[in-house]
């Protein structure tokens, strides 16, 4: 199984532990994931108005440096912003032909682009995973975090059921965990709001939490680095127990028993396995 | 050469007052194969059609035009004249110098060359036209109804009462439909059973009614007047002759299965009939959870049945019988809302549809008439009822309103008030449709007796929490977001066609719209008509419709039904469709744009350099065919031809239009 | 209130450039009552759509609604309208950024614990929604 | 010749041939004299069962023999008497108009319209129109036949 592999910037810095984890996963299940030689960032965010073409020119440059191949990536921003960017390039001919004149590249809108989750349940399998699992996750209670940019909007991203999503509750059960479902889990955690408006990402992580501590989570697992930030960063002092967030790739790499560790958003590291 | 006369209509003045009748005739004398020309002050009173009767006689005429009014209006009165006068009517040709010359014009120099122009465009083409003769079909009395609900019970009795023969088949062990289902009827709230019952009672009852339960359509040939039609009776494993209908065989069978009556909220037994009032009362065995059908032994059932009726080697039957015409009133179903996952429905118990909630006021239903959530058997104190899932919705849903959730629900708010009276009901609306007789009170009363909730908006989320469900929503017209924490959520579904109504359309010949609803032949004219002639469709496997629309529709299909059964020989349309198979090349393409089904391919056989040769050409029914000509322009060999406004016809009336220049 | 009947040039342009018409909106509220910030909204989202209906830009542009919309999407998974609100929102922030009041946002406004915590993917989001 | 049919006099009318679909728009013409509504004597109907009966040769023919423009009426789109007819001819005709157009004819000389059989201001309105257009464009000299022409004139 070979990819190009897409990291995205937030991969190179804060969340290098998703990256690391993912990474070392990939290795140990024969998933070749080839980072491509030259990337930029993506945009981090889909540009919603159809003449804002410029903030197309990097994710299509990615797309075309992929020449065809499966283009994988980990942070769902990135995968989120290159699926679309795809999508408008099958169906706007018009766009396509400006921005790939502009960048003097050929594309089309081919090549499967594909998050590292799609990997794991359609190519490799779950099943499959099931026999690299050495310390299965027992007795711990995870609850998946979905957040927005994986499950929307489905026509175009066609990742999972949006509003019934399963694929990371599955790649928990898989990992031996025992899995907490939340109605939160879809809800969107305030996304960029923490940067302006962080009282708004405040009450909307307040609910994410709440709802999974009553469903009984003691963790949840995301695959976004703003998530995950969001999650550990603007969660109001309760007095309760927090809520520890990981990448969904820390708790894969720790259930195969591979070392690694855990980067908190605010660089705080911990330990997730020991060799 | 033909022998054309032509007769010019003063109609008093109208014609005459702007058209010079005098330049008239005698332009006309000038027409290829006119070989005598009159007028008269009133061409269609009885002296006007014998002075062209008479002519006929006199002047040898084989072709007729007439210079009158507009064909729509005194066309089949001149055909009938010169029938009498031993013509065929088809050779008769209207000039419209009347609506479409005198009265348009004022100006006599102008209005005057037109009508000339118009005559001689009518001599042209009369003298082309062949005569015609409406082909005829005998009409088998008998009259066959799909779907044995409300429509086709209604549907039945009254094909049955005006003293013709009618077979109802019903897919399932009983009538009722979906009907049977209901508790209470909007805005009467008369008890559903209580007025269907004895429907079906009658219907079961009636000397000229053949009920065939259990029973499935599986072909239908022919066309208007003779459909050959083959209905497969199933199994039903028990002897309908011995059954005495006591019920012991259920009451004793060890196998359970959800039960389909109950939307799959109570179990019924393998061997069951749907509902306590079923017609007719004899079980049939359901082979897929018997358990001697499945592991060969138990035959309970047959050991305590006091008459033996009991038969497990009793086989399907297949039924072939000719009807004169068909009824197609195969109903609806709900829509399945488990996509729409911000409510949540098949995930919790207390998240119902509006019929399975429906089935909780049914004193013989699966809480046996109490109102209570299915998780704790408590009466629900709060209930949020959510219109429009599903329906007016083009992105996950259907685009049209399904009508007849706004009035159910606020019946059901009502019901449940009255049965749980300090219950509480809170609507979420988008808007509040109520058109119909008693509609619009009816729904006032939930608001304001019955201490109804209405909320204009939508609701995001529902979502368990400790004992309750949290249903998050929004009322649009405060512009305030709501939270409320609801005992149980009723979600008033779309009604969709059934899931197998292509199939069914199919089998029996006629199309549906976008949305799998069979089509009416007008939305306004034919409702209960389809394109196909002599099949007609009633109740709501047209469109979402509430009982007394599904019921009228279903008398005006009988009507239409008795008046085609009532004649003894059918006549159809003239002006048809004709091919020449020597020259089809069998592409087929007429086929796909005839809407009546009238063209359908056959193989012929030619003699080819020595040997024979086997290929597709079509051939036209002309008891199918309407004459509307579809077929004549897409055919690639140019082949098809429509009697009466033939291709040489229509060029004629051209050229002799365009002669002027 | 007196309904704007001339031409809005920014609902044009939103209507052309977001691809969405505000017209196809039946006014169910679905969006308000799926969307997980209206708590800071002056405005709820079927109001906004309501605005552009009747063409009140100038109300649309004073209203603190489209800066608080996350673009989470959530709104246009379940328009019954299958419209996509999270593009008119959108729009409604280019145009201003574009036209009027220029950026909203700049490094300047982080403080240097933010710049030193907030992950890349925020601060590329931040600037690219809030500024030209 | 009448100063009518004289292309070069300033009194030169045109013929407009229309083809009428006999369930709406025929009735719809019918109406229009009923209620003693006007419009110019240029304009001859020609009934048809259905707008989908429409074959492009009969436009052609028409022109040929000096037709000056060519309308065919139908029923509006959904009310077609045999359901789909109008939608094969709505499809065919405007196919067969950008054909025309390409072919290097004046495509204004070829119309379509949906006329129902309760408007007959609409179908007065039309034939206005439709002669008024015509009556600017001038003669259709393209494509007349001039042999058809020689041999009306010996008549």
């Amino acid at each position: 199984m070979r990819y190009r592999y897409f990291p995205g910037c937030t991969l190179k810095g804060q969340a290098k532990s998703m990256e690391d984890t993912a990474m070392a996963a990939a290795a140990a299940l024969g998933i070749e994931l080839i980072e491509l030689d030259e990337w930029q960032c993506c945009g981090a965010v889909y540009p919603l108005y159809e003449d804002e073409l410029i903030s197309l020119l990097s994710p299509v440059r990615t797309l075309a440096a992929a020449a065809g191949e499966p283009l994988v990536s980990l942070c769902s921003a990135c995968h989120h912003v290159l699926k679309r960017a795809q999508e408008l390039m099958q169906r706007n001919q018009d766009a396509r032909h400006k921005v790939t004149d502009f960048l003097e590249v050929e594309y089309s809108g081919e090549g499967r682009v594909l998050h590292f989750l799609e990997v794991l349940r359609d190519d490799l399998g779950f099943d499959k995973l099931t026999e690299m699992i050495k310390k299965p996750l027992e007795g711990r209670k995870v609850a998946a975090y979905y957040g927005c940019l994986l499950l929307r909007p489905s026509k175009v991203m066609q990742f999972d059921d949006p509003e019934n999503p399963t694929i990371m509750e599955d790649l928990l059960k898989t990992l031996g965990a025992e899995v907490v479902k939340s109605p939160y889990r879809t809800e969107c955690c305030g996304a960029y709001l923490s940067v302006t408006e962080e009282g708004v990402a405040s009450d909307t992580v307040a609910r994410i939490i709440d709802s999974a501590r009553q469903a009984g989570a003691e963790a949840l697992i995301t695959a976004c680095p703003l998530c995950r930030y969001n999650l550990e960063n603007c969660s109001r002092e309760d007095g309760k127990e927090p809520i520890k967030v990981y990448y969904f790739s820390e708790l894969l790499a720790e259930a195969m028993g591979l070392p690694g560790e855990s980067t908190g958003a605010d660089g705080s590291k911990e330990e997730v396995a020991q060799r | 050469m033909p022998r054309i006369g032509i007769f010019i209509c003063h109609c008093g003045s109208n014609i005459a007052g702007t058209v010079d009748i005098e330049k008239s005739i005698e332009a006309a004398r000038g027409f290829p194969g006119v070989v005598h020309v009159d007028e008269y002050r009133y061409l269609c009173s009885e002296l006007g059609q014998d002075l062209i009767k008479k002519a006929i006689e006199e002047h040898n005429l084989d072709r007729v035009v007439v210079g009158t009014c507009s064909p729509r209006m005194h066309e089949v009165t001149f055909r009938k004249a010169v029938t009498e006068a031993g013509l065929n009517p088809y050779l008769l040709e209207v000039a419209n110098i009347r609506e479409h010359c005198s009265w348009v014009h004022k100006d006599i120099e102008k209005a005057t060359p037109k009508a000339i122009a118009l005559l001689r465009a009518a001599a042209a083409k009369a003298a082309l036209n062949d005569p015609l003769v409406a082909p005829s079909v005998e009409v088998e009395k008998r009259a066959l109804v799909i779907g044995g609900g409300i429509a086709g019970i209604q549907a039945a009795l009254d094909i049955a009462e005006a003293g013709y023969i009618v077979d109802v088949v019903e897919r399932e062990p009983s009538i009722g439909g979906r009907m049977a289902q209901l508790e209470k009827t909007f805005p009467t709230l008369d008890c559903s059973a209580c007025i269907l019952t004895p429907k079906m009672v009658e219907v079961a009852q009636h000397p000229n009614v053949s009920l065939l339960t259990y029973s499935e359509v599986e072909e239908v040939k022919g066309f208007v007047g003779q459909f050959d039609v083959k209905i497969k009776q199933k199994a039903r494993y028990v002897d309908p002759v011995k059954c005495t209908g006591c019920g012991i065989c259920y009451e004793k069978c060890p196998a359970k299965t959800p039960s389909e009556f109950e939307m799959g909220l109570a179990k019924r037994k393998a061997i069951y009939v749907p509902f306590p009032q079923a017609v007719p009362n004899i079980p049939v065995i359901d082979r897929d959870a018997c358990l001697y059908f499945r592991k060969g032994r138990c035959q309970i059932c047959a050991q305590e049945c006091p008459p033996q009726a009991i038969d497990y080697e009793q086989q399907d039957q297949i039924i072939e019988r000719r009807y004169g015409a068909i009824i197609v009133a195969t109903g609806f179903d709900q829509m399945n809302p488990s996509h729409y996952g911000e409510y949540g429905y098949g995930q919790h118990p207390d998240i119902l549809t509006g019929l399975e909630f429906e089935r909780l006021f049914n004193a013989s239903g699966p809480t046996g008439g109490k109102v209570v959530r299915l998780s704790d058997g408590k009466p629900p104190k709060k209930v949020v009822f959510i219109q429009c899932v599903g329906s007016r919705d083009k992105a996950r849903g259907m685009n049209y309103c399904s009508k007849i959730c706004c009035m159910y629900t606020a019946k059901q708010a009502i019901l449940l008030k009255e049965k749980v009276p300090d219950a509480k009901s809170y609507v979420f609306y988008i808007d509040v449709r109520t058109a119909g007789k008693g509609y619009e009170e009816f729904q006032r009363r939930a608001a304001e007796e019955y201490d109804v909730a209405y909320l204009r908006g939508q609701v995001g989320k529902i979502f368990p929490e400790s004992d309750h469900l949290m249903v998050h929503g929004v009322d649009s017209l405060s512009g305030k977001t709501i939270e409320i924490k609801a005992d149980m959520v009723v979600l008033a579904v779309a009604s969709v066609a059934r899931a197998d109504a292509p199939e069914v359309g199919r089998l029996v010949g006629i199309n549906s719209d976008s949305y799998n609803f069979f089509n009416e032949a007008h939305p306004k004219l034919k409702p209960v008509e389809t394109h196909t002639a002599g099949i007609f469709i009633a109740g709501a496997c047209q469109a979402p419709k509430d009982i007394p629309e599904t019921v009228a529709q279903a008398s005006a299909a009988a009507v239409k039904v008795v008046g085609l059964l009532s004649k003894d020989m059918l006549q159809g349309e003239a002006c048809t469709a004709e091919v020449n198979q020597a020259e089809c090349s069998g592409c087929l393409y007429c086929e796909a744009v005839c809407p009546y089904s009238a063209i359908s391919p056959v193989e012929i056989e030619e003699r080819y350099h020595g040997g024979t040769l086997k290929r597709t050409v079509v051939e036209v029914n002309p008891t199918l065919c309407h004459g509307c000509g579809s077929c004549t322009v897409v055919c690639r060999s140019g082949t098809i031809n429509l009697k009466g406004f033939s291709n040489e016809q229509i060029l004629a009336e051209v050229d002799a239009i365009c002669l002027q220049r | 209130m007196i309904i704007a009947t001339g031409k809005s040039s920014l609902i044009d342009e939103m209507k052309v450039q977001s691809g969405q018409n505000p017209a196809e909106c039946y006014q169910c509220a679905k969006c308000s009552a799926a969307c997980p910030v209206t708590a800071a909204m002056d405005l709820l989202p079927h109001q906004v759509i309501r605005y552009l209906q009747l063409g009140l830009e100038e109300d649309l542009l004073k209203s603190k609604t489209p800066w608080i919309c996350a673009s989470c999407f959530t709104c246009a998974a379940r328009c019954p309208r299958d419209l996509d609100l999270a593009r008119m929102m959108e729009g409604i922030r280019l145009s201003m950024l574009r036209r009027r009041e220029g950026n909203k946002f700049g490094p300047a406004d982080l403080t240097p614990e933010q710049l030193e915590k907030l992950p890349q993917q925020a601060l590329v989001s931040g600037f690219r929604k809030y500024n030209k | 010749m009448s100063a009518a049919l004289n292309e070069t006099s300033a009194d030169w009318e045109p013929l407009v041939v229309a083809f009428c679909c006999n369930w709406c728009s025929y009735a719809g013409g019918d109406l229009a004299g009923t209620s003693r509504m006007s419009y110019p004597a240029n304009v001859k109907v020609i009934r048809v069962p259905c707008c989908g009966r429409m074959n492009p040769m009969f436009v052609l023919r028409a022109f040929q023999r000096g037709a000056d423009g060519v309308l065919v009426a139908g029923c509006h789109p959904g009310d077609c008497h045999y359901s789909t007819g109008n939608y094969h001819g709505r499809r065919r005709l405007s196919a067969f108009k950008r054909l025309f157009e390409f072919a290097g004819f004046e495509p204004e000389r070829f119309e379509v319209r949906w006329i129902s059989s309760s408007e007959g201001d609409k179908f007065a309105e039309e034939m206005e129109t439709m002669t008024a257009k015509i009556k600017a464009l001038g003669p259709n000299r393209k494509m007349r036949d001039a042999r058809w022409q020689s041999v009306t004139q010996s008549k």
